[in-house]
């Protein structure tokens, strides 16, 4: 059990998966020899050489396509993307060859492939780098993702997914990688896929992933102090989703609260509230409700960036109007 | 040059012209649907290209490849029965005609989305690279393809990594109704590739010698580890685009178009399936699969009755084929699941 | 008034806008001497010309990019992409381009750019060309939708999209183009994004959109031949959203049962039903249904193609157990 | 040459690096966040070209775009205030530093995703050719952002249509920490542009009067109806990427990446952020304004009292930008919400 940043133990999980596999390389803009925009992949090229540790040009629709023919020759390619961002210039690659190829073969080709990058909303990095476009691929069937939100998932799933043989997207957070938290790499990882209760409560249940399961986390504490006890399900993966945790919590709290960084609609958080009113309809004191970001590019300007994406307040006071709202009409 | 091969490079090519015209006739008799993209004329490229390739070697292809995967080896049976959409097909009914998969001997697929063959074939590259094998990657594309920016990105990285890549351009100068001139800055394909420093080499793919020359040099020079080389092959293609494009765009649409008052009743949609004329056929130059049957001949490898004896043993398998696709069992949703799922090897939850 | 097919509507809807403003042109794969794909720019490069007919490379990035430039010159252009699944490629155009210059711009360039494709399941054209990506473009705020199902609107939507000054994406569907109806280009567009009552019904309130209107109005005439009258919402439009017409449904109703041609998982309707649910908690009598497609690459074989998407029957099967499942605990 | 342009261009020159190093102040002291990419090092080309260009053309760039921003008359004042988020900012405080939009200089914009100004100058060029008017696209890239699809689709669509585009790539010779041999099969970049017959001259992007003449001779051309024109600029940037990046692996990285025992320390993330050494800037060719300012004094445009006065009018400039800057308001949401939806002429619903 150590103590590690994000980061270092997506590093660790990189390293230990290079060491034990021979097939396993990784490749993306100056994750050699710069070591990683985040650092991810320092120290690597050094340990590994060039064919195994790849800088490549500024093609990401091509050297991602790239990690799809080397996944069907039996390689297990891990692609960064520097940053989610630029996975819209992937798309093809992504949602046309690494999760159709499997099917369309007649399950022929296997697809050993890890595409790893960071979303979210960092600071000020204007509309262009502030994007949070998980959603796009959760409709993609074949695609597989998930959102580790602490060292130690981020250790566990990196590890898991490269393992895979399903193509599976491994979505960072560009504010997570510097956060700090125990790994242990003894342990025995939970599935890849299974949500994580964060906190237990009694009141309400807060599904949620990724960065805004730490302002969740916050915001319960705070709840704490006026007698609310809200339980915080990390959802860990976005496809498939352990809906089984979910309405088991759902089904004890009568409530549900969604707390997401996506933009509102058609945001991520639609597909949880869909798929839970189906199931816990009538065990639901009050409406699901979802704290989301607003629906509209991110602003530059530092204060109205901040203001665009959930923060712990909005959580705390989204939670206060659930639990009054367990009659009267809602809107 | 050897006579055996001669023989199998004109019995591909027979191969080749009966089965697409095979799928054609059952395209026309609904036993097939969906977008069917044939080949005729173009039968030197695959075949030439093909030959001299090894059995180690990896193939991608594109949505008009179903010649590409026969003379690869994969048998007509099961590519007619994926074009049927059977379970016994080469992609268990799952992928289709512009789809076929065959692992075992390494044809990478069939890709419909234009472009995706560059990064499928350069990760192909990269991986061989990886483990410094002797083998090479044939990528095929058309002329059309090489405005995708994958084209460009592809290209550069196989250079700057040296990946044994031959990237052979099947030029019938149109992308669907587009002609070349109006497509591409540059109509010489080949001399793109200047643009990364891989060399490259314009042949008339009509003459299926020069193809497999052709090659079989450029084969040599990327098994050297000199890098990824660059083929254009110029052909033609004798039908529309796909079955459901009359093809009429060529070349009496252009005036159609310009000529047409009522604009909803545009000539060009109105011509039916079928071949261009006699005097259309002979402006594009002879037949390739006559020109080679000639040259076989003169050279003393074939002549008429051993041509007639090979003709109706490729019809037999070829009818055997479309008897097999036929007869063949519909895949379930089962089988779709499996298909799906068969790698997992981690749960799914719910 | 005259009757028209779908693809008919949309050339006069070219032909009109082409002739009334000079700033308008079009460009595409195969738009100008082909006639377009599905016919719906033939006879336009003879009246018009190839500076505003204009066909393009094999280069769907850039080209749809094209239109974004030159719509901040000031012109309006009309970009074809042949179908959705090509709309891949061009993500980055649309998304990072189209939908935030006029943000970022802090408002100095309108983008009044309309960018037309079709997309659904055909028939057996594979799994990479029978995507219905809809519910990504949901997501980017900026863009608007709409998914015409008549032949009247897709003439005016197209009109009106074309004299937006907002990016707007028209999808088509491929098995709408040969729909025959009649068209009245003298009446009173209704507002772009004006959600359509179908067919009215008392007992439950089906949402639904382009292609999928019509499976819902066949399965709804099924319906009433057994007593149970299913009201029919046409959206029209998917961003925004028109709630106001399905709240007012919905309220009345007390039963909402969503129809879709989309992947299930995180589909178009997760939005629809997640909006719902929140609006209407207190008035549903059950949970909110989704019919939709399998969360599988679409088989090429065209029986298992049809089992992945919604038909009659299914619509109706569903509706049946809506109404009758007023008490009682779901799933 | 003319003296006003010569004395012009000097003070540009000047503006531009001093506006350069404020930001870099300001970033230092916390006042500007996010990514800031700076221009030191690189300033005969956007000053020569842009000194080249008339009103009527239209300008794109990169993230790395205040000095084209500048050059191109958009005020320091607001420049630096959009830099800092305010609502006095050139954008309005939505953009930032890496998205600057100025609607009546013809600054179409700064964006932030490599190769991205390729389809951009492409629908401009388009906008221009269709309305028949004599003016020119200017487009600027690095020398990593050619490796995009967007470059190669662009080039292709521009030659094909004869557009009015000057492409100038600024060769500075990194992709953030890969240089362009690790990056590029071919590092010349103008040679790209042999795959589309696009007239191509490589230029040195560190002496001004050549840049400015390249560019005048290109941009005549555009005007000709020549179609596209393509000027490398081989130059160089003195600071990292951008402020958070040290730009340490410039020479010394690629040894330490290799030496570093420890993978999790390795040595290229600890440099500060600051110039590189005297030696290393020596190696670097000399200062592009250095240079250019000797050149002046020799011919008698200049001398060094003149250059005081203009050094403390154009920090004066600078000065008054940044404490504007600091002292325009921030925006609101409500001017976020105007922003989004001013262009909107039909309803919303809900
Ligand atoms: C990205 C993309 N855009 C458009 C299409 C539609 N399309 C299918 S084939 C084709 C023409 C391709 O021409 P070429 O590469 O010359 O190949 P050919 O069909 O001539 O063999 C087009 C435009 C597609 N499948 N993919
Ligand atoms: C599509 C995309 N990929 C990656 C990045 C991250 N990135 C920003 S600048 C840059 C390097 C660009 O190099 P170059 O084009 O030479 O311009 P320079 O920064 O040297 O001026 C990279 C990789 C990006 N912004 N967009
Ligand atoms: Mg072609
Ligand atoms: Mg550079």
């Amino acid at each position: 059990m150590t103590d590690l940043l994000y980061w270092q133990a997506l590093n660790r999980a990189m390293d230990i998966e290079l060491a034990e596999d021979d097939s396993v390389f990784t490749l993306g803009e100056d994750v050699a020899l710069y070591g990683g925009t985040y650092r991810v992949t320092e120290g690597l090229l050094a340990k590994y050489g060039e064919w195994r540790v790849r800088d490549t040009p500024i093609s990401e629709n091509t050297f991602t396509g790239l990690g799809v023919g080397a996944a069907m020759l039996g390689l297990r390619p891990v692609v960064e993307i520097m940053t989610i961002n630029f996975a819209l210039l992937a798309m093809d690659a992504i949602v046309n060859m690494a999760a159709k190829i499997p099917f369309m073969s007649g399950g022929q080709f296997p697809m050993p492939l890890t595409i790893r990058m960071p979303g979210g909303i960092a600071r000020q990095l204007g509309a262009q780098h502030s994007q949070r476009l998980e959603v796009m691929f959760m409709n993609v069937p074949g695609l597989r993702i998930v959102v580790p939100s602490t060292p130690q998932d981020a250790y566990w799933q990196l590890r898991q997914a490269i393992r895979s043989d399903d193509p599976i997207l491994v979505l960072e957070h560009e504010l997570l990688y510097f956060q700090k938290g125990a790994v242990d790499e003894t342990a025995i990882a939970p599935p890849l896929h299974q949500a994580q209760i964060r906190r237990a409560g009694r009141d309400l249940t807060c599904i949620t992933y990724s960065r805004m399961s730490t302002v969740a986390q916050e915001a319960a504490a705070e709840l704490a102090s006026e007698g609310i006890e809200m339980e915080v399900i990390d959802l860990r993966s976005l496809s498939p989703i352990d809906w089984e945790s979910c309405v088991q919590s759902v089904s004890r709290t009568h409530h549900c609260l969604i707390v997401e960084e996506d933009c509102r609609f058609a945001g991520t958080g639609a597909e949880f509230c869909a798929t839970l009113q189906e199931f816990c309809f009538y065990q639901l004191d009050a409406p699901i409700q979802r704290v989301a970001a607003l629906d509209l590019p991110t602003p530059f300007n530092g204060a109205l960036e901040a203001a665009t994406i959930p923060a712990k307040e909005n959580v705390v006071q989204a939670a206060r109007k659930l639990m009054g709202l367990n009659q009267g009409v809602s809107q | 040059m050897d006579s055996n091969l001669m023989q199998a490079m004109l019995r591909d090519m027979l191969r080749a012209r009966a089965f697409e015209e095979a799928a054609a006739q059952s395209y026309a008799q609904g036993q097939i649907a969906g977008f069917l993209h044939l080949y005729p004329g173009e039968e030197a490229v695959a075949v030439g290209a093909l030959h001299a390739a090894e059995p180690g070697d990896y193939v991608v292809s594109t949505y008009r490849e179903h010649v590409h995967a026969l003379v690869r080896g994969i048998s007509a049976r099961s590519i007619m029965a994926e074009l049927h959409g059977k379970k016994t097909g080469v992609s268990s009914g799952m992928g289709g005609s512009m789809h076929l998969f065959d692992r075992e001997r390494r044809f990478l697929g069939g890709y419909a989305i234009v472009g995706e063959t560059f990064p499928i074939a350069l990760g192909a590259g990269y991986a061989v690279g990886y483990r410094k094998l002797p083998e090479a990657v044939i990528c095929f594309f058309g002329d059309g393809a090489v405005n995708q920016g994958t084209f460009h990105e592809t290209l550069n990285m196989a250079a700057l990594w040296k990946l044994p890549i031959l990237f052979i351009c099947e030029n019938n100068h149109y992308q669907i109704g587009t002609e070349i001139h109006r497509h591409s800055a540059i109509v010489d394909v080949y001399r793109r590739a200047c643009a990364y420093g891989i060399p490259a080499e314009q042949e008339d793919g009509m003459d299926v010698l020069a193809v497999y020359a052709a090659a079989q040099r450029a084969l040599h020079r990327v098994r050297s580890g000199d890098g990824p080389q660059f083929l254009e092959l110029t052909t033609y293609r004798y039908r529309g685009h796909s079955m459901s494009d009359p093809g009429s765009y060529r070349p009496e649409a252009e005036v159609k178009a310009y000529e047409a008052a009522d604009p909803i009743a545009a000539a060009i949609h109105e011509v039916s399936l079928k071949y261009p004329s006699q005097s259309e056929l002979a402006a594009a130059g002879p037949d390739c699969i006559r020109q080679f049957f000639d040259r076989c001949c003169q050279d003393g490898h074939i002549d008429d009755a051993a041509l007639q004896r090979l003709q109706s043993e490729v019809q037999s398998e070829i009818d055997d084929a479309v008897q097999f696709a036929i007869q063949s069992p519909q895949p379930t949703m089962e089988d779709a699941q499996a298909a799906f799922t068969q790698n997992r090897r981690f749960e799914t939850l719910l």
